[in-house]
């Protein structure tokens, strides 16, 4: 046998062309990747975590765990159309030996088998279970038209709108596998054989259809389907599909530790065209849903960079509140990227600005415990004044870092992207924490704990959030507070939540002086406030309509008070509801009286 | 032609001459920020603001500024800005305080 | 044309005859010139009765405004003058300097509210040099005199204010100083908002008054202002702005009654064509600044030497021509002697190089 | 039979209204829903910008009330109303043929304004607050001391989109510089400071007060917004503004922070407008039929509007409205 039919041409051109540009791009994005990027591959390469990439890769980019966890029916649709495709290639591969052996067989030869395989005396079992997985595709295909023409029925509220070359590529994807039932059911037709799928619908065609009609249908089936293969070959490097093969490098890459920074480099390739724009974030986001603004998100956001058309208001509209990041099936740096975008646009290196910073110190107090209100907080002096009282409650000695005005964390400029300027700050606050010698270093805002604990070079001092700090006096004894029969409901404010990991701590808290009632989204799925420093975009009045919006859902449980633990959350939410909106450190220092 | 150093320059006229700033670059602004129109002039910015703590800089008076055509050391002054966003808490107007930063650094940073 | 008329509302009384002459400090050492036309075109083209008298000093205006010289002081030098003029019989008092004007209405005006002070300074008159004096009948500037006779002068004019090609009117600015009537509005003709004192020169001579923004502006002078070196930027930023906004207009010349005035608007344009490079004359030099007896004497004929008009920075040379004037280019640096006197520096607001008017050999 | 009008709220608007109606030969009924008349101006001391002791006031307008023999319905709260029936809160209905709203409206709670320290740090008191000591005779500091340095604030909870209140509460500045003369009088060694972003001295009798605020009491007039307030060692308010005139940041502390709080829409009337139809304003106060020919008239025929129902507004202001909309209801039951 050959193996070769003209009608392979567009599949052989397609597949080659394919393979090409995908090496092309992999090489050059590991060749440009930092040397210290490269160190840690090496390094991590003969190691166990290269077992595990593996394992994930067969977890993730074949089965799709993570979009079954987010949403079952989604997560079927990717599992069929992605581990489908694979077992009908492994099983193709099999089938093949089995009949011929262990001979070269071209690539071609594999893939359309059941055109060459005619005169072979058929195996019922491979029959059957190439069907089977045929059909497994199939139920996908028929999954994703129908996610198109109605997504609510999926769980999605909105899906991605699409460019060209992703329209191309998809169209072409939907036609690969019934154009393949056609082609192989006529083949059965023709020459007998097919299983339950293949075999019936070549058997019912050939009873009804006369045979010369049969044979022109046929050449024009196969040449179809590896038009369809070729077609979507030739679109996959350049639209979305792209994310089949990329996933793969960068799960290995994830496992060496690579890590996107706020400067943009090699690896982030890796993870921008890893993004299948299955359009999972679009839901979670509230400029989506509070505001109808639908051309921000992360998948449009990655596309747009990938395509080199990002512009500004793309970049700066969003809140980087994390909630399409904790939902992404790929688990992309979707903040970090965004993040080194703002660097890329606004960035302005070695700039000469805060030499007024130089000698500045207006801290008071002395002790090993550092108090580091934040910018935010000094305009909720409540929260000042329950600190303090919290403080002398425990017989802690504070040293103040800012109580007559600090200087920024620096994170709000790292936020908006000018990063180089942010470290002026971070070492300007640095060095007034070295100099004052502090052990522990709490601090009331979010925005800055973040930015002390990821970005600030801080040996030997702990940096505590003032939940995480309150809650280890309550357990050390030191702060005995009454527990009370008021309803709170708490509100985890996005850099403490899924900025930092600090959920149970807050609670614990709020547990010890009265009743804790869960919002509906809570915990990692909780609601951004909207006033977002991050956000550098939406007006005042879009604010308040995502606060008004969070109030609600907070009034909702019924508590009588409303409790967070980020100033900027207490301000904004505050706005949005009549109810009493607190920090938490006012509730326990109410209950200390 | 070699100046002569006569000990002194001729002083800058302390006036805004409207005659003569070009407003081209602030209708610019104002219509990316068309908020910015509605400043009280109330100062509250000023007064909160985390690096007017420590140095002289004045976010009204410098917005104004530019919305007048006086753009020259505008870009030096804004870059003294931290962007901690206190003032866009305080702001009576809902003015987007911090983004009128970024974008009068952008459109004046030649200045 | 409201502005036009207005000025009428500002009138003074101006004696016909026998003036008792105070002279300026500026003016005798920057362009004594002028001066001197004053008492030739009273005495030989007016027939007036002027006395020129030797004896009277400097009014000490300039101290006074410097913080230099205290009000009793002063007001003892004017007693003095007055009674000089007591002395030669004159009644009618006409200072050649605006800075003296004002200083002596201020003072008049001061004795008149505060008797007191009359009375100390007769004390200290008195026991400092035995005088009395008696407060004079008029007072004015000279350009009121020249304002007073402008009819007169216009019947005997030989030249006017008009181009003689063309026969356009010349374009002239006109800048009064501050102390003529910004202090007393009626102490001016035409008050101090439109003052009419050079407007009306002008007119009558067949010129044409330009009225631009910046005219009521000071020239910049101000005494301390000008005196401390460090202070001259803010001095020479009022002529600045003047010139800027006169410029467009395309003046012929300037004309100026007040001694500070006509040096200022005459040499901050060299000092600032030095610096930035910027003229506002025609053929990228400077606009010609006269004084108003360098003007009358042209109209009357004078030769521009003799007048002193060489002593500006600016050249006149091309008003000169445009009014269609003889003159001798190389005696523009020859003394009445007719010794060469020295000459500036050639600069850009200079028309003709000096170096080619006169080929000096020392 | 008379024709029954029945006047919601014993505020001064609602008893001029009253009277009014009683007057045109309509029997008025007053609902109020606390145990006396009067409403705001209980708890107030004298008015701007003659010193008239609110009393006066008060007490002239009760008495006629009581002598012309209004049916008064005292600590009772309406529940819903149509042009033709009230029902109170206990259930009963009252049938009547006109309805004139005049509840007023509610005070801005100034602790929103968390950064002002109402309610944190002792010496920062209210408008309305420094009216009750007036009242009590007894203005001093939280520690009974008198007060040396007196700072007032204007415009809080009002024009501050940051507390959804985008209208100008117009009585505010008049009542600062009152209240600032009143404190001088008191206090003559103190030194009074008003910090404000405009001043708006509409009526007759204002700009002279300011004028004379500023020529005879020595009060001075800063123009920015104090941004926050904070303790100082000594138990006195650090405030913080900028001197928008000069153009720099301002800082000092005084012994009492006194915030002007502004008007708000009457927290009712959401429910009495969903239950009659009404329409509002954005800023919440009552919208009236036409701010021209039809002002104290609302999109209901029957139910008319008197007084700071339908926007902040000044007491004289509010008695002549409360006369046209007792005309205009008096008009409607006589047809």
């Amino acid at each position: 046998m050959t193996f070769y039919a003209p009608f392979c041409l567009p599949f052989i051109l397609g597949a080659a062309l394919m393979f090409i540009i995908v090496a092309w791009k992999w090489i050059l994005w590991l060749l440009r990747l930092p040397r210290s990027d490269k160190r840690l591959i090496l390094r991590g390469l003969f190691t166990h975590r290269t077992l595990g990439a593996a394992w994930e890769v067969v977890r993730e980019s074949l089965l799709h765990r993570r979009i079954f966890r987010v949403n079952p029916l989604l997560g079927y649709m990717h599992m069929s159309l992605a581990f489908g495709w694979f077992l009908l290639i492994v099983m193709g591969w099999i089938e093949t030996i089995s009949y011929v052996g262990f001979r070269w067989v071209p690539l071609q030869g594999h893939v359309f088998f059941k055109y060459f395989a005619t005169s072979l005396p058929h195996k019922p079992f491979f029959d059957f279970a190439m069907d089977l997985l045929l059909l497994f595709v199939l139920s996908g295909v028929a999954l994703a038209w129908g996610k198109r023409l109605y997504s609510r029925a999926m769980g999605m509220r909105r899906t991605t709108k699409h460019v060209l070359g992703d329209r191309i590529a998809l169209s072409a994807l939907w036609f690969i596998f019934p154009a393949r039932l056609v082609a192989e059911s006529t083949t059965c037709a023709l020459y007998g054989g097919g299983g339950f799928l293949t075999g019936s619908i070549g058997g019912w065609m050939g009873a009804h259809i006369g045979v010369l009609p049969l044979m022109n249908l046929e050449t024009v089936a196969w040449w179809f389907y590896s038009s369809c293969l070729g077609l979507f070959f030739v679109a996959l490097p350049f639209s979305r599909y792209m994310h089949i093969f990329t996933e793969i490098p960068l799960i290995f890459l994830r496992h060496y530790r690579l890590r996107s920074t706020e400067k943009h480099s090699s690896y982030d390739h890796f993870q921008i065209e890893a993004c299948s724009r299955c359009g999972i974030c679009i839901d979670p986001c509230q400029l989506q849903s509070v505001l109808g603004i639908n051309d921000v998100q992360s998948v449009y956001f990655l596309r747009d960079r990938r395509y080199g058309m990002l512009t500004r208001p793309v970049a700066d509209n969003c809140l980087m509140c994390g909630r399409c990041e904790e939902k992404c099936p790929v688990g992309i740096d979707l903040n970090t990227l965004r993040l080194n975008s703002r660097d890329r646009m606004r960035n302005v290196p070695d700039e000469r600005r805060y030499t007024y910073l130089r000698g500045v110190d207006r801290s008071s107090g002395e002790g090993k415990v550092g108090y580091f209100a934040g910018c935010m907080t000094l305009l909720t002096p409540r929260t000042l004044s329950a600190m303090s009282t919290i403080f002398e409650a425990a017989g802690e000695e504070v040293w103040w870092a800012d109580r007559e005005g600090g200087v920024c964390c620096g994170r709000p400029l790292k936020l908006s992207g000018e990063t180089d300027s942010a470290r002026k700050m971070m070492r300007y606050n640095t060095e007034l924490f070295r100099k004052h010698g502090i052990t522990t270093l709490v601090t009331s805002c979010p925005i800055c704990l973040k930015v002390f604990r990821e970005d600030y070079d801080l040996p030997g001092i702990e940096v505590l959030h003032h939940s995480e700090y309150i809650l280890r006096l309550i357990r050390a004894g030191r702060l005995s507070p009454t527990h009370g029969t008021t309803r709170y409901t708490y509100h985890d404010p996005c850099e403490l939540g899924r900025g930092s990991g600090i959920y149970d701590e807050p609670r614990a808290v709020i547990e010890a002086v009265g009743e804790l009632l869960e919002p509906a989204s809570t915990r990692e799925n909780a609601l951004c406030c909207g006033s977002s420093v991050a956000n550098l975009a939406i007006s005042d009045g879009q604010q308040l309509q995502i606060a008004r919006s969070v109030a609600a859902e907070m009034e909702a449980t019924g508590a009588e008070v409303i409790v967070t633990a980020c100033p900027l959350c207490k301000k904004a939410i505050g706005r949005g509801t009549r109810r009493p909106v607190v920090d938490l450190s006012e509730i326990v220092a109410a209950s200390l009286k | 032609m070699a100046a002569i150093n006569f000990g002194y320059t001729i002083s800058k006229p302390r006036a805004i001459d409207l005659d003569r700033n070009n407003l081209r670059k602030s209708d610019e602004i104002l219509h990316e920020m068309p908020e910015l129109q509605t400043c009280i002039g109330c100062g509250a910015c000023t007064a909160v603001c985390t690096a007017g703590n420590l140095t002289d800089f004045n976010f009204r008076r410098t917005h104004t500024l530019v919305r007048r055509g006086e753009y020259e050391g505008i870009y030096a002054e804004m870059n003294k800005c931290m962007l901690c966003g206190k003032c866009r808490l305080v702001c009576p107007r809902g003015i987007n305080t911090r983004a009128v930063v970024m974008l009068v650094k952008r459109k004046l940073g030649d200045f | 044309m409201m502005k036009r008329r207005s000025w009428q509302e500002y009138q003074k009384e101006i004696a016909d005859d026998n003036y008792y002459y105070a002279r300026s400090c500026i003016r005798q050492n920057f362009f004594p010139g002028s001066e001197k036309a004053f008492i030739d075109i009273l005495h030989n083209d007016l027939g007036k009765d002027l006395l020129d008298d030797p004896k009277h000093s400097s009014c000490t205006g300039i101290g006074y405004h410097s913080d230099i010289v205290p009000l009793e002081t002063i007001m003892t030098v004017v007693a003095r003058q007055f009674s000089l003029m007591n002395d030669a019989g004159y009644k009618n008092f006409v200072t050649s300097c605006i800075t003296s004007f004002g200083i002596y209405n201020e003072i008049l005006a001061t004795w008149e509210e505060f008797p007191e002070t009359e009375e100390r300074t007769r004390e200290y008159l008195y026991k400092a040099t035995g005088r009395e004096f008696r407060k004079p009948q008029s007072l004015a500037h000279t350009s009121d005199v020249v304002f007073h006779f402008r009819e007169e002068i216009a019947r005997r004019a030989r030249h006017l204010l008009v181009n003689a090609t063309t026969g356009e009117p010349l374009k002239v600015v006109e800048h009064i100083g501050c102390h003529y009537a910004k202090i007393f509005p009626k102490s001016g003709i035409g008050g101090s908002e439109f003052p009419y004192v050079l407007a009306g020169m002008i007119e009558s001579w067949g010129g044409e008054v330009v009225d631009y923004p910046e005219r009521r502006h000071c020239c910049g002078f101000g005494f301390r202002n000008y005196l401390v070196q460090a202070n001259r930027g803010y001095s020479i930023a009022n002529s600045h702005k003047k010139l800027e906004s006169m410029a467009p207009y395309k003046p012929d010349f300037i004309v100026a009654n007040c001694p500070g005035c006509a040096m200022f608007l005459d040499k901050w344009q060299y000092t600032i064509a030095e610096m930035e490079g910027t003229t506002y004359g025609e053929n990228g030099h400077g606009i010609p600044v006269l004084t108003y007896e360098e003007m009358a004497g042209l109209v009357l004929g004078y030769d521009p030497w003799t007048l002193g008009m060489q002593m500006h920075q600016v050249d006149v040379e091309p008003l000169l021509d445009k009014m269609g004037i003889e003159y001798d280019p190389a005696a523009k640096y020859l003394g009445r002697n007719g010794k060469y006197i020295g000459k500036p520096a050639s600069a850009v607001v200079n028309c003709c190089p000096t170096d080619t008017i006169y080929d000096i050999r020392e | 039979m008379k024709k029954r009008v029945i006047v919601i709220g014993g505020g001064i608007a609602g008893m001029q209204t009253a009277l009014r109606l009683a007057e045109q030969g309509v029997e008025p009924v007053l609902i109020e829903k606390e145990p006396e008349l009067g409403g705001k101006l209980r708890g107030w001391h004298v008015l701007f910008p003659s010193f008239t002791p609110a009393q006066e006031v008060l007490t002239e307008l009760r008495r006629r009330v009581n002598d012309s023999g209004i049916e008064c319905r005292m600590s009772a709260e309406v529940c819903s109303v149509s042009p033709r029936e009230v029902v109170l809160s206990g259930g009963e209905r009252l049938a009547c043929d006109a309805v004139v709203l005049a509840s007023g409206f509610t005070l801005f709670d100034a602790s929103i304004k968390e950064e002002y320290g109402y309610g944190i740090y002792d010496n920062v008191v209210t408008s309305a607050d420094l009216e009750r000591m007036f009242n009590e005779g007894r203005v001093a500091k939280a520690d009974g001391s008198a007060p040396r340095r007196i700072a007032f604030l204007h415009c809080v909870g009002s024009r501050d989109e940051k507390v959804c209140q985008q209208h100008c509460s117009k009585v505010c500045c008049v009542t600062g510089v009152k209240q600032a003369i009143e404190m001088k009088r008191l206090f003559p060694e103190s030194d009074v400071f008003n910090f404000y972003m405009d001043i708006r001295m509409f009526g007759p009798g204002y700009e002279e007060m300011y004028r004379e605020a500023q020529q005879t009491y020595n009060i001075h007039f800063v123009r920015g917004r104090i941004s926050e307030a904070s303790p100082t060692l000594e138990g006195r308010v650090q405030i913080k503004a900028e001197d928008t005139l000069t153009g720099r940041p301002l800082r000092m502390s005084v012994d009492m922070l006194v915030l002007l709080i502004g008007m708000r829409a009457n927290d009712d009337n959401e429910q009495l407008a969903r239950g009659a139809g009404l329409e509002r304003a954005r800023s919440g106060f009552m919208k009236p039929r036409d701010l021209f020919l039809g002002n104290v008239c609302s999109n209901i025929g029957g139910i008319f509007y008197a007084g700071t129902i339908s926007a902040p507004k000044n007491i004289g202001e509010s008695l002549n409205e409360a006369t046209a909309a007792a005309d205009a209801a008096a008009r409607y039951v006589m047809q």
